[in-house]
């Protein structure tokens, strides 16, 4: 192709306006804008609604209109996996993110980038593990029942078993989406167990959550949840959570427009693109700040 | 000479061609008809791949889906009740068909049985409590889409039911025709054979009067507990065998699937003229009211609105369908 | 005697009213003195109802063309609200209540509050309330719940909700229908009081003796238009009959003589009915038959129970009893029950347990008669075309077409809807409540041959009526009902009016005397 | 003698006693109240730490938030019509605010009264169109819940509008008394008052009549549009000012506040006895069946019921509560 700006790039993701899907949505096409590429988001408009059904006449619509050259599918949930490969028979290139499927489970995906999701789940056992020294009870909680929060709550507890005996990790509970009615849960959570002295939730709004119920509940509870967004860094900060799982969510999705770019000029890429996610505490703040600020949010 | 006489026998004078354009219009089915074909050739002109083979395609494939729980909420409608626990249905029933075909390993067919008697359950159910006891069909059918979300979770453990016996991917990638699969022929097939009995048997006359005022129903001799019922076995079986349609679709038994489609359908055939307080609309109406608001989730998309813009467009187009539709019965109705 | 020369205190001059293509005024010229009780006659469908909705605001200014003028001052009201500021009272046809709210709170509807502002102070609306109940001289306990109330009484409510706006006109539009005759009297002094004040009234009526008791002066409307106005000297009902429809009636109740020895149709043994809602209606051991082809009416007061009677024999409220159909001991619980024995009902309130407003005119006809009209289950359009076409011919239904709206019918033609439904099965017993309620008096009369033609050929007719002169007219046998019970029974001839009052009276004390006793 | 009339004068007999009883259980609130009691003492028994201080105040907090909503709710249903788009307007008045203050740098006070306006100003669109127009409020308002969504993006660009002011991290924070802070001030103080409008005064018993019968109301000289208009505008400015609160506790003007709360409110306060179909309940009830479920969705969590589970058994309860007031109402108050 002639031009960066003659290639079409498009990205389907449900369930599109959840807060978190729209920081991925930024970095996709913050890093198109800076290659040149031509590029567009699709999907089911709704925060809280996962709903596949609604999102594929969308992203038909729009390969009804424009002859894209590459195709992002947001891909936590094998139910979008049929979609995938009947895009690539059509001759798409395919690349999915944020969870990174084994080479040759998803017929004709071409490349996966992302965290690896165990991995994340494994480094907030560590460091919920050490902090507590080893001893204690672990609230658990996710947003929603799905692939991927399911895989981060397992590997997390595989982890605290294998590696701290001393530590209690309670049933897994859903802290839904709604912000208030998330915290009242998390409070009747610590109300229940009055030994609860640290958190983890493996969904983007979970610090909130957490430090909001540790302060209302009036008790000490370690907190780490997802997502390096300003108020959860300042949330670290100021003692209220202990640690931020960095979810590279803004690095994924550029690297979505990178491979989907090289696709479509014929490049071969890497099928598996792990990126790395770190738990971050107070003293690795700065860099994100920054990287928060360069983006304008 | 009695007046009714009179009418009886249209007077063929100069005015006929006038009453009969008027009588087109004074049908239900009219005002969201010309609504949709509005907006059809709005888009269509903006952007021509509107009525590209594939897109056309995308929009009947997912409206067969929720069509097919807006054949049975129009139903339900009619005999004056609603039902808010259609999309927890269809995603109960899908995984537990899947879970009857993976886990309990038992043969494909036994497992679609399975899934549509979860669905005719849980409508029986509805129905008895809403009609026996007397609870609000909101509060029984909502507390049902809870039960069945919760269901969900403890059939699936929380995880998508996947992969599914491959008869179960081909019964969802079958291309019957223009690129449509099943899902599509048995909407069509339910439509058309739905709007026949509401329209011209003894049953769907029925069910107008029940839903039109239940207490006069039962002094002509009808039966209004069995109507009311088995409006919600129908509309539970349909919601069951949808949300199958997707699962076959998706090639998963997902743990979301028909998430927050109550709204919608009911959103649907409301645009499309069926009344929510009972007793009237027809199933033709409530089909194109689907119809016309995935026509316009996409449509938005094919000109090329601001995503951000879309869900005001909908929410306004939606207004203004059954706006129109007012407009129409009060000005060719009352004036015919 | 008002002065019906001095200047009208409301007047409406060439109101003409198009119901989309349906005339139903065509420059109506009408008014009323202070102190005149101006009777508003017609056929069902002349437009009475219309022109005092448009009257009373119901239909708003810019609906309908023509004039109104209040102390000869241009008017136009575009609510109730507006027409009721301006001291313009009004009780409609239908019965239009607040059902979940109090007797009082239903009287006191729309009223700014008793005392202090904006306050409601129930005690005082429930003592004004129950003031004027005693003036109506009935008895209705103001704290009830109108949803509790029979037909009659919600009428009641409805005409004491006009009376506290304390109106200088007052429209009254068949306030009697569902009335028997001691209400009926009460009702008539307070509206002579009313007059003595000096209020202008209106009164729609279809029972002509009522115009010669309190009108002074009458106008006909026919097909929209002021067919004559008679002053009181030459009030006489013949002359009504005739402006009305153009026909003259020999005889009101057509000749009727029970069959000697037919064999009996129904006969039901220690009926005993719950009332709607709990206990507070009912009927206790009710012993009745009535034999092929005759005529039996329960005449009684207002809640005395007749129309629970024919709920319990009908399935639609729980009875324990006997009931038999041509000798067969059937039991019904529920009105398909009663249905499939051939028993048929028409009800009392037309609005809430008559018409279905959904359909069209000719589906209220026939739905629950679909079966003789249809073909595995597939209705035959034609069949039920003609059929429906048959029946609206027999009892002479005013509607355009079979696809007509039922709202826009008039009263009366409603009335004859729910009739074409009731006989579209031919019955062998027939249970007719308030059966000619709102009916114009020519079609009544159809109606009460109508009537005797079912009864030759063999029906068993048992009928609820208010109006006493009916029951006693039409009946080859009245049981006359108080406080739930029998009391009396006496053949054609053997009693008129005053018989059912001596038997309800001594019913009455003979309870009191009861009560009395056991309280002592 | 009628026999209505004989319970206007109770015997002063032995069984005076039993009918005052009765009267009390034929109060509207008492059989919702009776079984929240239930519910406390359960799980009270079960797990002591449910009542604990902390927990009634995070319970009582939460409350707060719908509960200002539900007052709103409330009177709209008991105006006879309802109103879907209650969160959406929520999540929007906030942000709306949170973006005068900060993007705009308006002053706080600024902020708020812009949040309500819109509030409002919604309110008062749904009023005007549902009434003049005639558009269902089902329709109307769900198309408002769409819109106000795609508005929420629109106005934030799909981010969360933080940090806020320090002025609204106070107002969050005051605890004025037992740890509860002004949400739940503003909420006590609007219910009573609501309440006693509702129940006392002729605006109140207006309300009542309108929503009853629409026709009746307007026959006797109600000006039911007014009402009705004004009953949405009160839930649009109530539903704003539960958005900010909200935003205010969180300290963040988060782009899903208060999605969700539609049915929530709706469910809540029909579980407190008030009607669907318009015309009665209070506003002592409809607050009552929200903190009844929020009792059990805090209550269910403490006892720790395994979380699949709780799902299902809130909507048992949700129909089993509604079930308690048929069966008092039906032989409690017909047999009195
Ligand atoms: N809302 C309406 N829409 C259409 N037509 C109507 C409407 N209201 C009345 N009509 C028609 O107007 C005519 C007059 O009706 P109206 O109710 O005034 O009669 P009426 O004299 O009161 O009769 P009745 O004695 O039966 O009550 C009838 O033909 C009726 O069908
Ligand atoms: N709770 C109720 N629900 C529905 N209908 C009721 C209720 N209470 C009374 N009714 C109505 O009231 C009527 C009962 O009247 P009842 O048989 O006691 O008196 P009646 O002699 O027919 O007097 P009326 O002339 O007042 O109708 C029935 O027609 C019934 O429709
Ligand atoms: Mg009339
Ligand atoms: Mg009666």
């Amino acid at each position: 192709l002639a031009r960066a700006a003659d290639i079409h790039l498009l990205w389907v993701q449900a369930m599109k306006d959840h807060p978190v899907h729209r920081l991925m949505q930024a970095g996709f096409l913050n890093k198109c804008k800076e290659l040149g590429y031509t590029c567009e988001v699709v999907g089911d408009p709704s925060a809280t609604n996962w709903d596949i059904p609604a999102t594929l006449p969308l992203a038909e619509a729009a390969l009804a209109r424009t002859k894209y050259d590459a195709i992002g599918v947001y891909g936590p949930d094998p139910a979008i996996y049929s979609y995938i490969s009947k895009l690539a028979k059509e001759g798409f290139p395919i690349v999915t993110w944020h969870v990174l499927p084994p080479e040759g489970t998803v017929n004709g995906l071409k490349a996966a980038t992302g965290e690896n999701i165990a991995e994340a789940g494994t480094n907030a056992a560590i460091a919920i593990g050490d902090k507590l020294g080893g001893k204690g009870t672990v609230a658990l909680t996710q947003g929603a029942s799905n692939d991927t929060e399911n895989a981060m709550s397992d590997a997390f507890r595989k982890t605290i078993a294998a590696k701290y005996p001393g530590i209690k990790v309670l049933e897994t509970q859903m802290e839904g989406f709604e912000p208030s009615a998330a915290e009242a849960k998390a409070v009747a959570i610590l109300q229940g167990n009055p030994d609860v002295t640290a958190a983890f939730g493996t969904t983007g709004n979970s610090i909130q959550t957490w430090s909001g119920a540790a302060r209302k509940a009036g008790r000490d509870v370690v907190v780490v949840g997802m997502d390096y967004i300003r108020q959860n860094l300042d949330l670290v900060k100021s003692g209220a959570a202990y640690g931020i799982v960095a979810q590279p969510l803004y690095e994924e999705s550029a690297k979505v427009a990178e491979l989907l770019g090289d696709l479509a000029q014929g490049k071969t890429v890497p099928y598996s693109n792990p990126l790395p996610a770190k738990v971050i505490t107070a003293a690795d703040l700065a860099p994100y700040y920054k990287m928060l600020d360069s983006a304008g949010q | 000479m009695n007046s009714a006489a009179e009418v009886s026998a249209p007077p063929r004078d100069a005015r006929s061609f006038r009453r009969r354009l008027i009588g087109l219009i004074a049908v239900g089915e009219v005002g969201v008809l010309a609504a949709m074909a509005l907006l059809i050739a709005f888009f269509w002109l903006l952007e021509p791949a509107f009525l590209s083979e594939r897109n056309i395609r995308a929009i009947l494939n997912v409206v067969s889906f929720v069509g097919i729980i807006a054949i049975g909420q129009t139903i339900l409608l009619v005999a004056g009740e609603f039902d808010l626990s259609v999309g927890s249905v269809a995603g109960l029933s899908a995984v537990v068909a899947a879970k009857l075909m993976t886990a309990a390993a038992l043969p494909v067919s036994v497992g679609i049985l399975g899934g549509i008697g979860v669905g005719a359950l849980i409508g029986l159910l509805n129905g008895l409590i809403v009609v026996r006891l007397g609870i609000p069909a909101f509060i029984q059918t909502l507390g049902m889409l809870f039960i069945g979300q919760g269901l969900i979770q403890v059939v699936t453990g929380g995880y998508p039911v996947y992969p599914l016996p491959e008869a179960i991917n081909t019964i969802g990638g079958t291309d019957l025709a223009f690129g449509l699969g099943w899902s599509f022929a048995f909407f069509i097939v339910a439509a058309i054979a739905a709007d026949f009995v509401l329209r011209r048997t003894v049953l769907g006359r029925n069910m107008y009067a029940t839903g039109g005022n239940k207490e006069v129903a039962h002094l002509v001799g009808i039966n209004t507990s069995a109507y009311k019922i088995n409006a919600f076995i129908t509309v539970g079986a349909l919601s069951a065998i949808a949300g199958m349609f997707v699962m076959a679709d998706l090639g998963s038994g997902g743990t979301s699937i028909g998430s927050g489609w109550e709204l919608t359908v009911i959103a649907g055939v409301v645009v499309g003229g069926v009344s929510l307080f009972g007793g009237a609309g027809t199933v033709a109406g409530g089909v194109v009211g689907i119809l016309m608001l995935k026509v316009v989730q996409s449509g938005l998309v094919v000109i090329g609105v601001n995503s951000n813009w879309q869900q005001i467009a909908v929410g306004v187009i939606m207004v203004m369908a059954v706006g129109l539709d007012i407009v129409r019965r009060r000005y060719f109705i009352a004036g015919a | 005697m008002p002065n019906t020369t001095q200047a009208p205190l409301f007047s409406a001059t060439a109101i003409a009213k198009n119901f989309g293509g349906v005339q139903a005024l065509r420059g109506v010229d009408f008014d009323v003195v202070a102190g005149e009780i101006h009777a508003l006659l017609g056929q069902n469908g002349a437009g009475k109802s219309t022109l005092v909705k448009i009257l009373n605001g119901v239909h708003p200014a810019g609906s309908y063309t023509g004039t109104i003028q209040l102390d000869g001052r241009p008017f136009s009201f575009a609510s109730p609200a507006d027409a009721r500021s301006n001291g313009v009272g009004y009780v409609p046809q239908e019965i239009e209540v607040l059902e979940q709210l109090s007797v009082a709170e239903n009287v006191f509807a729309g009223r700014t509050g008793l005392g202090a502002g904006m306050l409601v102070h129930q005690r005082k609306l429930e003592q004004r309330a129950g003031a004027i109940f005693a003036d109506l001289g009935i008895d209705i306990n103001p704290r009830a719940y109108v949803a509790s109330l029979t037909s009659a009484q919600r009428h009641l409510v409805m005409i004491a909700r006009a009376i506290v706006t304390k109106p200088r006109v007052l429209m009254l539009d068949e306030p009697t229908a569902s009335l028997s005759g001691t209400e009926v009297d009460a009702l008539f002094a307070v509206l002579r009081r009313l007059k003595a004040q000096g209020v202008a009234m209106i009164y729609i009526t279809h029972r002509l003796p009522e115009v010669l008791a309190i009108c002074d002066r009458a106008t006909v409307l026919r097909d929209g238009q002021v067919a004559v106005r008679i002053a009181r000297e030459n009030f006489n009902a013949e002359t009504f009959i005739f402006s009305m429809s153009g026909q003259r009636l020999q005889r009101l109740f057509p000749e009727h003589a029970a069959p000697v020895g037919a064999p009996t149709v129904l006969e039901v043994r220690h009926l005993t009915v719950a009332g709607h809602s709990g206990a507070v209606h009912g009927a206790r051991d009710i012993n009745l038959c009535v034999a092929a082809g005759e005529i039996v009416g329960l005449a009684g007061l207002l809640g005395s129970g007749r129309s629970e009677i024919l709920h319990g024999i009908y399935g639609r409220v729980a009875a324990e009893g006997e009931v038999r159909v041509t000798g067969q001991t059937v039991s019904i619980k529920s009105p398909r029950d009663a249905r499939a024995a051939g028993i048929a009902l028409l009800t009392e309130d037309r609005k809430r347990d008559g018409l279905l407003f959904n359909l069209p005119v000719g589906a209220n006809i026939t739905i629950g008669n679909l079966a003789p009209l249809s073909r595995h289950g597939m209705v035959r359009g034609g069949l039920e075309r003609s059929s429906i076409l048959t029946a609206m011919r027999a009892l002479n239904v005013k509607a355009s077409s079979p696809q007509a709206a039922v709202t826009h019918q008039s009263g009366g033609n409603q009335q004859k809807l729910l009739f074409a439904r009731a006989l579209m099965r031919a019955p062998k017993v027939l249970l007719l409540d308030e059966p000619t309620k709102g009916v114009d008096a020519a079609t009544r009369h159809e109606i009460y041959r109508l009537l005797v033609e079912l009864a030759e050929k063999g029906v068993g007719l048992l009928i609820v009526a208010s109006e006493l002169e009916e029951l006693i007219g039409l009946c080859d046998r009245c049981l006359v009902v108080a406080d739930g019970r029998i009391v009396d029974e006496f053949g054609r001839s053997e009693g008129g009016e005053d018989r059912v009052l001596r038997s309800v009276t001594a019913a009455q004390a003979e309870r009191h005397a009861a009560a009395a006793q056991v309280s002592a």
